[in-house]
């Protein structure tokens, strides 16, 4: 898949994805997408989100725009 | 009877039952929260009883009686006439109906439903002021909070709304006889609903608008479609003046304009040097814009307190400096338009239910009913290009579309905006017939992260207006069938 | 003058300037293949000569003229007259301002236009007759062929159209005047737009179906909206009856319809065992389906042969057995829809430039232009269903839309149907106000593979129709804000 850079860190993701991402505490804009042009899919924020369990790093900074639960 | 101060206490109190509010608490109640909803005035707030619905059945029908009289050329030979007390009665059944359904709505999720005025008496509690005299308060202790309150017209100086000769757009929704003469002041777009609205009743309208076009947010080329009508249906247009002034006249009243001072100064310049303007007419109607309703809420004993503007500001999950009060709709700021109240509405409640949502969406849709229609998503070419896209533009105009000639409605455009590099749709200006509809498709390929491919790829229904959304995404990809793709 | 017979070549030959063909030969010629398109009779073919075109302009005028006449409860009084004549000449310049626009965006796209009828004289190469007595004919060789010669009514026995007792679509679009008496044959979409027009111009209208209910392919609880509007404008049904005979009487015509000996046998037997109707008009109009037109293309010099329904079979790449000839449009097979055969024209010129393209859509939306429109497209339910997904099903009524109470237009419903465990959107079925336009919207969610959430959160502009397609995914979701969740 090609993969286009965006400007100002725009996420293009549909918002099924967006909101996997908030409830699996994943900062959407850290994801790479697999989608056409780059576009973020679920299985890529779900993918972003296995990976990032044994990252630290990733994780806290995942956490951050989720709520506290 | 004189009803004493009572405590109770509720996990979410609501402040205001328009689109935002009683949105929040229907989806509050929906997720199981113990909410309450309180409106000093009528369900629906603003949009249902003095905006969006009025607004829209007045246009629907002033419309219909316009068409019908001038369908000479199709064959049809009507000489209409309005029963204003008929058309507004209907008018007002439509939006009882929508009224009676809110509160309907409301009840059946589970909302508790309070009618009085609320104000903070702290930062957990209110005191909610029971309409009418000596109807008494109580007081109310909350969790959470969502303030509503949605916003109000703006009064200018020397014009204070009578309802008799100075008009607020809630006046001109409710008037009983059509007015010969209307001056309008403010060309924004309710505005020129309403001038379009008493324009098609036969009345000479006469707009004066202190900057230098109509519906200064639009692009030139969008506006100008509406101008153009406007002024087909016999609206006259003084930009670049403010009214200062107006009296009594034996048989009506005169208004004052005057060249104003900013930024339409050169249009003024252009027409008379420095020559204020005297304006007969039998009302005048202000419509300069609308601020948030805050000061009645006695904000500080919550700790709270509004920007510059008036707004209280939120972050993306609607909450206030408060952590627990959230505001939306009008009152938490632009675009005061009721479907960001609901989305917002919707978005706080889900939050307050302890749901990871937030205010993310990619797109947020406009629409202005004048004739023809106005929609638009997203970003211009001018913003694509400053926010660093290299825009890829197609256009199609509805003069090419089979569907819009069947229908007689020709003039305007369908434009969609595109980051070349990745093909993704970044924004659309519609102007045209049906384009608060035929924005919807748009939104949802911004939203979806859709290519001008996908869309110039999906089959869509002939003969349509939606036809035209594909054939501008192939008018970008170089490929349209029915128009040049120069 | 009589031309003799002159060989010359084209790399691409398209047979039919309808839909399928004029935009096949405008994709090729854009595409820089030396394309030659062929029309016997006049370009935009059926669609918008005698169908699409044509029938939509009629709706539009004559459903002014009855929303005017029925809107005095809005305060409108009218008494519209009707002079045919100029609503014929207005839908003519309609027509011939849309064909003479197909004309140019061929030659503009550097299509050669003959004009004739071509037939085929061997794999290779058609022989095109001209039109007009002793106009000659020439012989073209091509590389490549798209045959996209279209469809024609059927006539049933016994009512060969005439064009003034019995009438084809084609006639029934093209009236000089508006008969008093009008009996309609076949209740598909075709005859319910027409039996509605004619309603709307005041004619009495009555329509005989073999069938049990109108609109067949459509779900009861669509049709049933349709029915039911055509009822109100005064159409009467005789369902399992098919027309048998017609003679001419004194002052127009009597039209016998005999019970239906199968399926719609049990209605008939309802009615009355075993009667005959005697229908009195003055004129009928037969509309029971249309066939495609191959029997003048001398397929077998080319090595074609039609299937038992008459149509060319092609793969998803519009090839037909003969892989150098393609097919598309109506002669292609169903559904006999313009966009599905300019799709069709599409795909296959671009297999002949040698592009990957195949006819893969997702998603073939369908139209029904009667009061209200019916807008569909992928699957229903009950197909949902065969095909093994688990549907979650989302309705929204009209009824509690603000924007349909606004325009006094609540009739009908948006229903989406999706996979529950993906959530992915798979058909929507739409009856009411703009159903035509609606779909377009669900048309791109499904071939984006946009699921129920993804509708749900976006946002859509208020008041408009189009919410009432993000409450039907809310619906589904059980969580819709205007409508109960059951
Ligand atoms: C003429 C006109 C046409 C419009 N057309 C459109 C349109 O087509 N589309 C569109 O999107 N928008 C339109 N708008 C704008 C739209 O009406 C507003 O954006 C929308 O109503 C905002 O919703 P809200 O819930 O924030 O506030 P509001 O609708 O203003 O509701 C606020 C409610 O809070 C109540 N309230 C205030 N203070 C208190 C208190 N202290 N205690 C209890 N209750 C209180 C008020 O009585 C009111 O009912 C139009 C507006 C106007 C005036
Ligand atoms: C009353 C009516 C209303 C309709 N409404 C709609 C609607 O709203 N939406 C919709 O999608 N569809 C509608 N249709 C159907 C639509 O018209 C057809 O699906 C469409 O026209 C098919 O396009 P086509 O290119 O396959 O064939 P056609 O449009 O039939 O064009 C075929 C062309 O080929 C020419 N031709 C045939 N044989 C030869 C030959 N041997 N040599 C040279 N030229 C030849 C014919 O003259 C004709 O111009 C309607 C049809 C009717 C009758």
């Amino acid at each position: 898949t090609e993969e286009v850079e965006t400007p100002e860190g725009r996420v293009f993701a549909p918002p099924s994805a967006r909101k996997l991402a908030r409830e699996l505490g994943v900062d959407i804009s850290q994801v790479d997408g697999t989608g056409p042009s780059g576009r973020v899919t679920d299985a890529d924020v779900q993918a972003h989100a296995d990976a990032g369990e044994a990252d630290d790093a990733a994780a806290e900074e995942s956490a951050e725009p989720a709520t506290a639960e | 009877m004189v009803v004493g101060d009572v405590t109770t206490g509720t996990d979410l109190l609501v402040i205001g039952a328009g689109p935002g509010g009683y949105v929040a608490a229907i989806r509050a109640g929906q997720l199981g929260l113990d909410v309450t909803l309180v409106e000093k005035d009528a369900y629906g707030g603003a949009c249902l009883n003095r905006g969006c619905i009025p607004s829209k059945a007045l246009i629907t029908a002033t419309s219909l009686k316009h068409d019908a009289a001038n369908a000479e050329e199709m064959g049809i030979h009507a000489n209409p006439a309005v029963d204003m007390t008929q058309m507004m009665s209907w008018k007002d059944d439509v939006v009882d109906n929508l009224t009676g359904g809110v509160e309907k709505l409301c009840k059946a999720n589970g909302v508790n439903l309070i009618e009085g005025t609320a104000e903070f008496s702290g930062e957990n509690s209110v005191r909610i002021v029971h309409g009418g005299e000596g109807q008494g308060s109580e007081s109310l202790d909350f969790e959470h909070c969502i303030v509503a309150t949605g916003s109000r017209p703006i009064q200018i100086p020397g014009f204070e709304f009578d309802g008799e000769h100075v008009l607020s757009s809630e006046h001109a929704l409710s008037l009983e006889s059509v007015p010969d003469e209307l001056v309008v002041v403010g060309a924004g777009y309710i505005g020129m609903e309403l001038a379009s609205v008493y324009a098609k009743l036969g009345t000479d309208v006469t707009v004066v608008e202190m900057l230098d076009d109509v519906l200064p947010p639009y692009e030139a080329d969008v506006s100008r479609v509406v101008k153009k009508h406007a002024k087909d249906l016999g609206v006259e247009f003084h930009f670049g003046y403010s009214a200062s002034d107006w009296e009594e006249t034996d048989d009506g009243i005169v208004v004052t304009a005057s060249p104003a001072a900013a930024d339409g100064g050169q249009a003024a310049e252009a027409e008379d040097e420095a020559e204020a303007l005297e304006l007969e007419a039998d009302k005048v109607l202000v419509a300069v814009g609308r601020s948030p309703v805050t000061d009645t809420l006695n904000l500080e004993a919550a700790g709270l307190e509004p920007n510059e503007q008036g707004f209280l500001e939120t972050d993306d999950r609607c909450r206030t400096d408060v952590e627990h009060i959230m505001a939306v709709g009008d009152v938490a700021g632009e675009p005061m338009l009721a479907h960001k109240g609901s989305k917002e509405g919707q978005v706080a409640a889900e939050v307050v239910a302890g749901e990871p949502s937030a205010v993310d969406y990619q797109a947020m849709p406009a629409a202005v009913f004048t004739e023809p229609e106005i929609g638009t998503v997203g970003l211009t070419e001018a913003e694509a290009e400053e926010q660093g896209f290299e825009p890829a533009v197609g256009k199609f105009p509805f003069q090419a579309s089979g569907r819009a000639l069947t229908t007689g409605e020709t003039d305007g455009f369908v434009r969609i905006v595109a980051d070349e590099p990745s093909g993704f749709i970044l924004g659309a200006q519609i102007v045209g017939p049906e384009a608060s509809e035929l924005v919807a498709e748009l939104s949802l390929a911004i939203e979806m992260g859709a290519t001008l491919e996908d869309v110039a790829s999906t089959v869509h229904t002939h003969p349509t207006l939606a036809e035209a959304v594909m054939e501008a995404a192939e008018n970008a990809l170089g490929h349209a069938i029915h128009t040049l793709n120069r």
